[in-house]
């Protein structure tokens, strides 16, 4: 259900799903190559396309780059509305390469779980202590090696939000700073931020992860409580800005009937 | 290889048992989430193919099918579930549980997976990348290895070179000789077909030798590449094949919430893969409405270009 | 990377004095015998440029032009001459006898090259490979260098990685955000548009992008990697662009028989590209019979696909 | 001018190059994949597929493959006439890789040089012992390292049939039998035919090239004489056959002006 967010300036009605998208969307700068992904993510970046980066690309690891949204909402980025007026349907590779080149800007992805250090684990992931194998990798592992920003968004618990991944299917920063560049990744890639149900965190010189924003209404120590480390908080802990009226109106207007963005 | 006037035209009954032998390597779903054999995969189920090893990208629900009725012994992909639905539940039943049997699954990336198939089209023994560098995959994948670049210091991984056994590849429409035009997302569907020893494809249409010569740029897949031509209609059904029909979605999630259990697995796949003996029975099975749902309403044709001189 | 409705559309002469610096290394001539950029070439030419890297598989004409016109220090190619009568004698007299100066040449093959763009295009420092294996060209080449796979014990050569300043690429049609469409035989124009830092759009027509956006599959490069577009029509005339017009022969003819001396190239050049301001005035020297014999007699318009749904 | 040559049987009249384009046509087999270049090959592809090869296919370095002749004569292999109603086109790597792959059957080269092992010179050539920069490898040396068989067509003088060639472009057997497999090339690669104006050369056991026939009218001393090493020849030296009657006729409807096969 709408978990409505009473603040002090407006009194617009939003999910956190719908937070999540607009903190997405604000990742996003004009003229960027975006590595987009599904769902959520898929939303923010029309968010952003029709709100502060009309420049913005799109790219999918299918083989379709895109400069202007799908006239419809996608349930796979290989639906006919996502290849209809693209502004290339190719191979993988030609997607890929531009990764590989260094040019995509910012990556978004998905987890099972994601550790203090940025590392995802979408492989294998466990129930009462028995692993449960996951599908996989897909293209995160690519994304997160050769994007200059990787961006996750999943749901915050403390069986998501862990000490240390029990693989290491996407890497993050590793074990932390200088861990990426022994590895021989690019220099300019690495997490760029974690977007949770309940805040964003970032990552600081030392590759570890800190809570940069709460969502409203929430508290740091609902955060603290569901991560399943002890995560440093920033300073300057801000709260996270709440959506606009012209986001709340592209996202209602993406999922009418909020499939994506109910709760 | 043959004359070029020679039809290679033959049933999916006939490709499948002439060209998937038990034990093969077979690249299936190579444009991700569109355009998936699922005709061809129905039909290796219902030969009763054995120790199959798939590859694939993004496999979608066709890998999951194939793994739940036994015919696979290993799986190389990127991605194995229900794209719709997340998890695929007989890929966890096997893997967890063995049922119906252990398979041995070499995880790749979507790059990765890409890459070993550009090295076989390009018929070298591996590609270089940056990518799996510090993961997990590169430790447990024995097709990933680290090595220096010979041209500077940095540290690389060789993707080595994978030759399918056969590549199935669905495209819209193909000439009798196996000539294909294909559009769309292509995913790994050329590297694909250069990089495996027999090409199967299946096309929705099988049109006039002149159709396909008046475009050779769209010739992606040319026939002398070719083994055997397929034509079946709505074969990819239920995923898509722009131009033709959209993406059943309703049936990924029912084959979702109907296969949580072994037994829900076995009742589906005989409804829907034992019982049609073919995809015409399917098809029919499937009912007009639902099939005519999905077909084209808004047709958008490419802008011709010209070959004169 | 500007807003996606931003044109791009330039002249020639903008082009050339904005994104082409002496000093700079320039891919011209990607699709081979057809489609050469000599308009291009010409404004570079006549803007008299200095101490550029020409890079391309077989140059044809246009880089014997440019070598005789002193813009050049070093061709990096497979081939440098005149397809239809063997022998560059600009080429030669550089480097035979450094007239107008000495130029290095670094010879590789056309699948070198082709591989050296591809490394680029694909972001990693070079691709395998077994060809120049025993040659010279491998001993002379310092992009050029031998080492062992890493997967298994093969000897393999490494082609490092090329990464032009800037390509110009002749294509049929674009609109004026970049987004082009080319067909017929492409050579490395993709790898190589995507392998350079800058690339410039040469189009024998602007169309509207509706008409770019009807087919994204032939969209073989996106607008977004597009740094100019230039409007230049018959721009590629002696060579050939499918669709368009024909391949001048005689033109070839005519430059190789005028130019077996040094005052010959000179009494040439300054016919055809000192003498002539624009493309305009060009065609005009060259004449309206001459150009309309080249025209296209007869159409053979490829079939459209369908991307509706 | 037309060296008619009389024989026995017949008293058809043709050049030297119709019978090095007759001879050309016999090296390519039903079905094969022939990297077909210019010229003289050109002509002998289409004579092969008109008569005993009607399903080889053609490949060409530009992205062009044809299982179908061009429907006029090429002066180009980029020219209009061999993109329309080709098999394919695309790109150079599409082609050059089904050549690394092993699966291009025999690929056909004219070259300024070539020497007793099969090297071909097309890089430096000279005159009155002054060097001369010629245009270069081409694809040439692609396809002499990589294709299954090679065959060489080109005048027959002791200028260009020379002991050693002053530059390996494209690598035939080096030094002799062995050679290829160290420097790491295909086993299934190397030169099969050089014809030329005068008989055809076929490479034994060693590496090293032999006389396997003369053209009709043609001794065995003006071959030797006329090469610049001491060309073996073989016990069963046989006469190259003439074109016959439907070869001919393929040829001259192709060249009716003889502008290639003239003399």
């Amino acid at each position: 259900m709408t978990t409505g967010v009473q603040s002090g300036a407006t009194a617009s009605r939003f999910s956190r799903s719908d937070l999540m998208v607009v903190a997405a969307a604000r990742e996003i700068h004009d003229g960027e190559m975006v590595f987009v992904g599904m769902r959520l993510p898929m939303i923010a970046f029309v968010v952003a396309k029709r709100t502060h980066a009309p420049g913005a690309v799109g790219l999918f690891e299918n083989g379709v780059m895109r400069d202007t949204p799908a006239s419809e909402l996608l349930y796979t980025m290989s639906d006919p509305p996502n290849l209809l007026k693209a502004s290339y349907c190719g191979d993988m590779l030609s997607v890929m390469s531009l990764l590989q080149q260094g040019r995509v800007n910012v990556g978004f992805l998905g987890a099972a779980e994601v550790d203090r250090f940025g590392n995802l684990n979408t492989t294998w992931g466990s129930r009462d202590a028995q692993p449960i194998r996951l599908p996989g990798s897909g293209g995160a592992c690519d994304i997160a090696s050769l994007s200059q920003r990787t961006v996750v968004l999943l749901e915050h618990t403390r069986q998501r939000l862990v000490s240390r991944v029990g693989h290491i299917t996407s890497p993050g920063n590793g074990t932390g700073n200088g861990w990426r560049r022994g590895q021989g990744l690019p220099l300019r890639s690495g997490p760029s931020a974690v977007i949770t149900t309940m805040g964003v965190l970032r990552f600081g010189e030392d590759g570890e992860a800190y809570l940069a924003s709460v969502h409203p209404g929430v508290s740091v120590e609902d955060v603290l409580s569901n991560t399943g480390w002890t995560l440093k908080v920033a300073e300057d802990l801000a709260v996270t800005p709440e959506p606009d009226a012209a986001a709340l109106a592209v996202i209602r207007e993406l999922d009418p009937n909020r499939f994506w963005t109910k709760s | 290889m043959m004359g070029i006037t020679s039809s290679k035209l033959i049933s999916m009954q006939q490709a499948i048992a002439e060209h998937v032998p038990s034990g093969s390597m077979v690249l299936l779903g190579a444009q991700l989430e569109a355009m998936i054999p699922f005709a061809a995969g129905h039909e290796i189920i219902r030969q009763g193919r054995r120790d199959l090893t798939l590859v694939g990208p993004i496999s979608d629900m066709l890998f999951d099918q194939m793994i739940g009725a036994g015919c696979v012994s290993r799986v190389m992909a990127a991605w194995v579930g229900n794209v719709s639905a997340g998890m695929g539940y007989c890929f966890r039943r096997a893997v967890e549980r063995s049922i119906p049997r252990a398979i041995e699954t070499v995880d790749h990336t979507n790059l990765t997976i890409a890459l070993a198939l550009h090295a076989a089209a390009m018929g070298v023994p591996f590609m270089p990348t940056y990518t799996t560098l510090g993961s997990d995959l590169l430790k447990r994948n024995a097709n990933l290895c680290e090595f220096h670049s010979p041209v500077n210091e940095e540290r690389l991984v060789a993707v080595r070179a994978l030759r399918p056994d056969v590549a199935v590849v669905q495209v819209q429409r193909a000439d009798a000789s196996g000539n294909a035009h294909l559009w769309g997302n292509l995913g790994v569907a050329i590297d694909g077909a250069r990089a495996s020893r027999k090409v199967i494809v299946v096309a929705e249409e099988i049109v006039a030798p002149e159709v396909i010569a008046s475009d050779p740029n769209r010739t992606l897949i040319p026939g002398f590449l070719v083994t055997a031509v397929v034509h079946e209609p709505c074969g990819a059904h239920p995923s898509s094949v722009i131009g033709y029909y959209g993406r059943d979605h309703a049936f990924f999630h029912e084959y979702h919430d109907q296969t949580r259990e072994l037994d829900g697995f076995e009742r589906w796949s005989n409804r829907w893969i034992a019982e049609v003996p073919s995809r015409a029975a399917y098809l029919q099975q499937l009912g007009e409405p639902r099939a005519g749902n999905l077909r084209v309403r808004e047709h958008a044709f490419s802008a011709p270009v010209d070959f004169g001189f």
